[in-house]
């Protein structure tokens, strides 16, 4: 059974939740090696989309996440406002007007957001941002196939250790490569957030199912 | 954390609104979303001058919004880059039918959102231009790093570009104004104290009672070094050689010399460090024929400061002569 | 202690270096004694209007030095009064044939040396006359303190002084001018942190995170009363309503506002508590027509704020906004 | 023996000293009431003093007790500055051109550095000032007479339990009037100082004995 427009809303409502209670988590990981806004800049992402949900539910899957994608770039600023945003609109793109999501469209959308992320901020693996949890998580996704909690599921373990591989990384991108070699031996609060949505996600689909 | 603030959340709102109440003859103050717009906006057949960025670095930019320097001020939230839709905003509302010049400083989330608020611009039909500023000589400009951020050379940009607009420059000249002056302008920073951000409630870095961080940004992140204290000329030498260096500004040069305090600092300290820089600018036979000495690009209530240097010629020269009025800076009118 | 310094002992003489190097244009620093001189001075058949006191407010008064505002400001050590031979040096070196007005803050210290150097001053033939500001409503003005303290209230009579002075009133009519502001003015302070004295090297008083000192002066000194900090409306009001209660300020009344930060207080909260004290102000019936929000009284880099009300007439008015060119009040010019 | 020029000199070095040493302390006590400057202004004044020795010794004793109070009016600053200079002018003039001072010349310049002082700063005893050490001071060398040494000494003696007294008194004169209540239970910096300089020249007066 895949997953609906409503399916999506209800991911979306939890990975808000997550977002506020890791915000002062994300934000000690930005105040080590940037300026101490990640987790507040998701949490007001988030929770702009909250009210926006209740206003005007989208009613497919890919509206959803184009609801989220505008939300997030109106709302966040900073680095993460329009990769993030980005990210969900190549995403909601993927999906187009599909009432109901298979894995392998979730796998699909999870490329496409991966390559809007790279699109616009030009990291590579091991520049130590988001894309190092997102590369490992796309591939993960993909080997992994079956159904959506299947997907996600492989997408947040990979996610999850390639946002841990940040943490001896010297930062070539994003503010934190201005700390040079000071930037080792801190986890990329990017990363991180990337890890916990997906985490999230996966979370809502096994529910879901 | 002791702030004279009622709420983190609302910190930037009520900012702004205390802004419009002390300069309602200056500004106009947008809230959703945020702009700060010149009062006489739109100025017809002038080329609008935008700029912005995160909060926390009063005045700049709220406090250069007027006449002669910028039309518009896009404020994000404390230390965070403004959203695309402020910008776009802020694009629409100074509109006069000569173009929009936006001038971002070098920050991926700066250069990202005004690159999107550029392209929703354009598809509204309106001319805009972007420049980015990266005068920070704190850090390596490689294809390994972000590249150099943009400070204090923000503020003198802003001032000589906002004259030139104000004189009926065109859009293209005016862009080729702007990276004429970013290709000649320097800083670099140093913190004695962190700041706190709202939103945080803590120090965004501790330093001990006898260091200090040398190579800082703007945003409270720690900078590239950290070093014992020492004296006002250790701090100003170690500020002034690499900038003089890296241009390099050399024996005959004509200069501009910013003195910025990061926000804590007080005057008293930042006149004292300006004559050291005067001094040593003089040993080096550099002449300073303009100077601009106070806080305008600070962070919060970091103690610290940055020197800023650049090069000038007779066109420079009289567009920073050229009347401006904003709440930060204003002469001639 | 951590300043941007080399040696307490030469701060107040190195930072006028500084000062001297900034602001060629406007001032000419002597040292012995230390004297801030206007540019032009001495202007034939015009007041001179003289302050001073000690370093460590900056601006004040140094900063307030030129055309439209003072002719003379005496710094003295930090915190510390200037002596009298200061004071009569700046009376002997803007003596321009009309006599001069010196402007002293409520301090024993102040009081005592300029009364000292407003003797030798007429011993030399220069007819000089003195007010003294008191606009500090946190002490109790009674026969068992030494009065009320000159506060923010000396910014303000300093340029509407300087201005009509700049106009050619006569000194009688000055000081009269200077006394009709002196008894419409009133001001209150709190401070968040204290300040450290670069010769003490130790911070004045300690405050907890969680208090405020109400009732500051200006020179680091503990204030009347030691509170819970709360928030940015709390504090407003609690420096607001003891001053409108003073004067008293009535609803209708016409007021100059200025919100002053004490040093370390960044512009975003200042004018955050300026936009609450409008608002006020606005409940009240009180009418805001000027105002004046920035650093311009400052105890070193201590964090904190001050209301001044200055009420307003149509002679008041113009005086304000007539030109004045100094270091930190600028229009018109 | 009565108190030669260079006596009044010697003395007057002494107490420099004195004033160095304490600095500190006097910068403390007026940190707590009043605006930490009292020991900083003290010792830069009679640090003044004593290159004005050097270049131009003065003759007489009254002349050296000239020269502290103009040193001291135009280096000090404060309220001391003017309060000590007037004090010493007074004494100066009280002592006139004598080439030597005896137990009541000390006396009767003690008496008219207190009358200056009160007429300029027109504090009462109990005001928490300098007079609390003063008033006791002038009433303790009348009453002693005798030789120099034997006043000053007494002097001295009057004018430390005077500086004691002030600890408890909430102050109505100076910066310390402003604290209010609050400034009880501190000793005042003025009356410490005088209390000091008194006790360096009873102490000079005994070395030259
Ligand atoms: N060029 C980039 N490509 C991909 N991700 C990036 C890039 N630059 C920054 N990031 C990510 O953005 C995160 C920081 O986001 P945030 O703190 O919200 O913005 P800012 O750095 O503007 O304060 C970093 O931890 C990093 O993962
Ligand atoms: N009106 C006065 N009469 C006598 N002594 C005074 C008076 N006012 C202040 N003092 C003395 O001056 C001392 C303070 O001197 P100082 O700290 O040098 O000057 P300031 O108070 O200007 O900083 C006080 O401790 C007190 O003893
Ligand atoms: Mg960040
Ligand atoms: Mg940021
Ligand atoms: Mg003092
Ligand atoms: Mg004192």
């Amino acid at each position: 059974m895949g997953c609906t427009a409503s399916d999506v809303i209800a991911a979306l409502r939890a990975a808000a939740v997550v977002m506020a209670e890791h915000r002062d988590e994300l934000v000690n990981l930005d105040r080590a090696i940037g300026d101490a806004d990640h987790g507040e800049n998701m949490r007001r992402g988030f929770t702009a989309l909250l009210s926006k949900l209740d206003s005007s539910p989208p009613e497919t899957p890919g509206a959803a996440l184009k609801l989220l994608a505008t939300t997030l770039i109106s709302t966040v600023g900073g680095a993460a406002g329009p990769l993030y945003g980005t990210a969900f609109l190549r995403a909601a793109t993927a999906v187009g007007d599909l009432a109901e999501l298979d894995g392998a469209a979730v796998a699909k959308a999870l490329h496409a957001a991966l390559d809007g992320v790279v699109a616009r901020g030009k990291a590579e693996v091991g520049d130590k941002t988001m894309v190092d949890a997102l590369v490992p998580a796309v591939s993960a996704a993909e080997a992994a196939g079956g159904e959506v909690d299947a997907v996600l599921k492989a997408a947040a373990d990979a996610a999850a250790s390639g946002a841990e591989s940040t943490v001896p990384l010297v930062a070539r991108k994003g503010r934190a490569s201005y700390l040079g070699e000071r930037s080792a031996g801190h986890l990329d609060p990017g990363a991180r957030s990337t890890s916990l949505l997906l985490r999230s996600f996966a979370d809502s689909a096994r529910v879901a199912r | 954390m002791k702030k004279i603030i009622n709420d983190p959340e609302t910190v930037v709102l009520e900012a702004l609104k205390g802004m419009q109440a002390a300069h309602a003859d200056l500004l106009t103050v947008h809230t959703d979303p945020a702009v700060v717009v010149r009062a006489d906006a739109p100025v017809a057949r002038k080329v609008a001058v935008i700029s912005g960025g995160g909060s926390g670095h009063e005045p700049m930019h709220g406090g250069f919004v007027g006449r002669g320097m910028l039309d518009a001020a896009c404020p994000g939230a404390v230390f965070t880059s403004p959203t695309p839709d402020q910008v776009a905003e802020a694009v629409k509302l100074t509109d006069g039918g000569a173009g929009a010049l936006l001038i971002v400083k070098n920050y991926t989330g700066d250069v990202l959102n005004f690159e999107t608020a550029a392209e929703l611009a354009a598809a509204e039909g309106i001319e805009v231009r972007s420049v980015v500023i990266d005068d920070d000589v704190a850090v390596k400009d490689s294809l390994y790093t972000a590249g150099r951020r943009g400070v204090g050379g923000t503020v003198l940009l802003e001032k000589i570009v906002g004259a030139a607009a104000e004189r009926g420059v065109k859009l293209e000249d005016l862009e080729s104004l702007a990276r004429k002056v970013i290709g000649q302008v320097r800083s670099m920073g140093l913190a004695l104290t962190s700041c706190t951000v709202p939103h945080v409630g803590e120090p965004s870095f501790a330093l001990a009672d006898d260091e200090m961080e040398i190579g800082i940004g703007i945003h409270g992140e720690p900078g590239r070094q950290r070093v014992p204290a020492g004296t006002a000329d250790d701090m100003v030498a170690a500020l002034l050689n690499p900038i003089v260096e890296d241009l390099p500004f050399s024996s005959g040069d004509r200069v501009l010399l910013f003195t910025n305090s990061m926000g804590g600092t007080p005057l008293i300290e930042l006149y004292l460090a300006h004559g050291i820089a005067e001094r040593l600018l003089a040993e080096r036979g550099i002449t300073v024929e303009r100077r601009l000495v106070g806080p305008f690009i600070t962070s919060l209530e970091m103690q610290g400061m940055s020197l800023t240097l650049l090069k000038l010629d007779d066109e420079l020269v009289e567009l920073w002569d050229a009347p401006v009025h904003t709440a930060a800076l204003r002469w001639g009118v």
